[in-house]
């Protein structure tokens, strides 16, 4: 997992390996499953509609499937140039 | 060609334009987007996605080239702390006439703003906060989706 | 600020640059128009009507400041004798935010190409031709008038 | 009159003074008037369709009245930019 902006900040941490149940299929059950491990996710991913993601660094929509990626990135809506 | 680049350096304007006009063209339009000095922010900070970041801008810069048929496509951002006045980006479009250069050039700053993994910070007396996207970025970046 | 300057000189992006991104803006969008290498000519040259040209590119400066509330807005034709890669023109567009800038800038040229006393005369092998006007240019100048 | 461009060359002339009669009332007439005075100036002016002008350095139509200008301006479309 990585990541950004002010959900880095809550989380308190840019990276972390994470290693699900077989029953987490998407990237939305991902993040479900990650905010009831810790108050600190939980507060980072309280606002589902402000959350977007990354599969192997390209964006995907959060009911995306993991699909077995190496990679999955959770962040805020961009707001760069 | 493409040039895309992700840097913490101050972007040299003068050299970035020296290689838009060296393209095959001879109309170039250019954006510069700057970091404001305004509502009392001393700092503004990019964060980036390395990797995904550059994956976007140079998918950006290819749509465009293959698009308006482009001599040539360079964006330039900048990242990490940056003061009022300093540039944060930097994109132009080189092409043989001047409506493919210009429309180019708005589609790469348009697109940008939604489709690159960036996030500013700004910094104030208060601490920092972290600026929230604008409806008008989505809606600017949509109407070159047909 | 309005910026306007007709000269025989080279154009110098670097000091317009400044110039322009010294505005309270945030987004500054250029064009560039350069002597393209192509159909063998080895000379463009450009005349003008002294007094009315100074005239007409403040006018059309003065007008798009007035339309996107622009900050500022650069026009600089270079006249006289200039060879392939040279640069013609420069426009720029000083704004808060880039949907002014951008479509100010191409306001500017295209209304440029159609309202201001300028001639091109290319040299090729064979002597000279004066460069007559496109349709289209009449057509991206229309488009700004409603 | 100031001419420019491919006006000028055809003509043979960037300027000169020129005293019309009364009944020439616009720009058209003048332009008559003076290819009626000189073979070049009837060549300048032959395509009527691809003239242009400026009466005191503001661009007009051509059945635009002299209206005691003091400066008249003759040209080809402009091609600047």
């Amino acid at each position: 997992m990585v990541y950004f902006a002010w959900v880095r900040e809550r989380i308190g941490v840019a990276e972390e390996e994470v290693s699900p149940p077989a029953e987490v299929a998407t990237i939305a059950d991902l993040i479900d499953w990650l905010a009831a491990r810790s108050p600190s996710h939980a507060a980072a991913f309280a606002d589902r509609d402000r959350l977007r993601a990354a599969r192997d660094q390209v964006f995907v929509p959060l009911d995306a499937p993991l699909a077995g990626a190496g990679e999955i990135a959770i962040f805020p809506p961009v707001t760069g140039g | 060609m493409i040039r895309v680049r992700v840097s913490s350096a101050p972007i040299d304007i003068a050299a970035e334009m020296e290689a838009a006009e060296a393209e095959e063209g001879g109309a170039v339009a250019t954006f510069t987007g700057l970091v404001r000095p305004d509502d009392g922010v001393s700092e503004l900070t990019l964060e980036h996605y390395p990797g995904a970041t550059e994956r976007a801008l140079e998918a950006l810069a290819r749509e465009a080239v293959a698009r308006w048929s482009l001599a040539g496509a360079t964006i330039v951002h900048r990242v990490g702390p940056m003061r009022p006045g300093e540039r944060i980006v930097f994109v132009a479009a080189s092409a043989v006439h001047r409506a493919a250069a210009l429309q180019a050039c708005a589609f790469l700053i348009d697109r940008l703003k939604t489709d690159a993994p960036f996030w500013k910070r700004e910094t104030v007396e208060a601490g920092h906060r972290w600026v929230e996207p604008r409806a008008a970025d989505d809606a600017a970046a949509d109407r070159w989706r047909s």
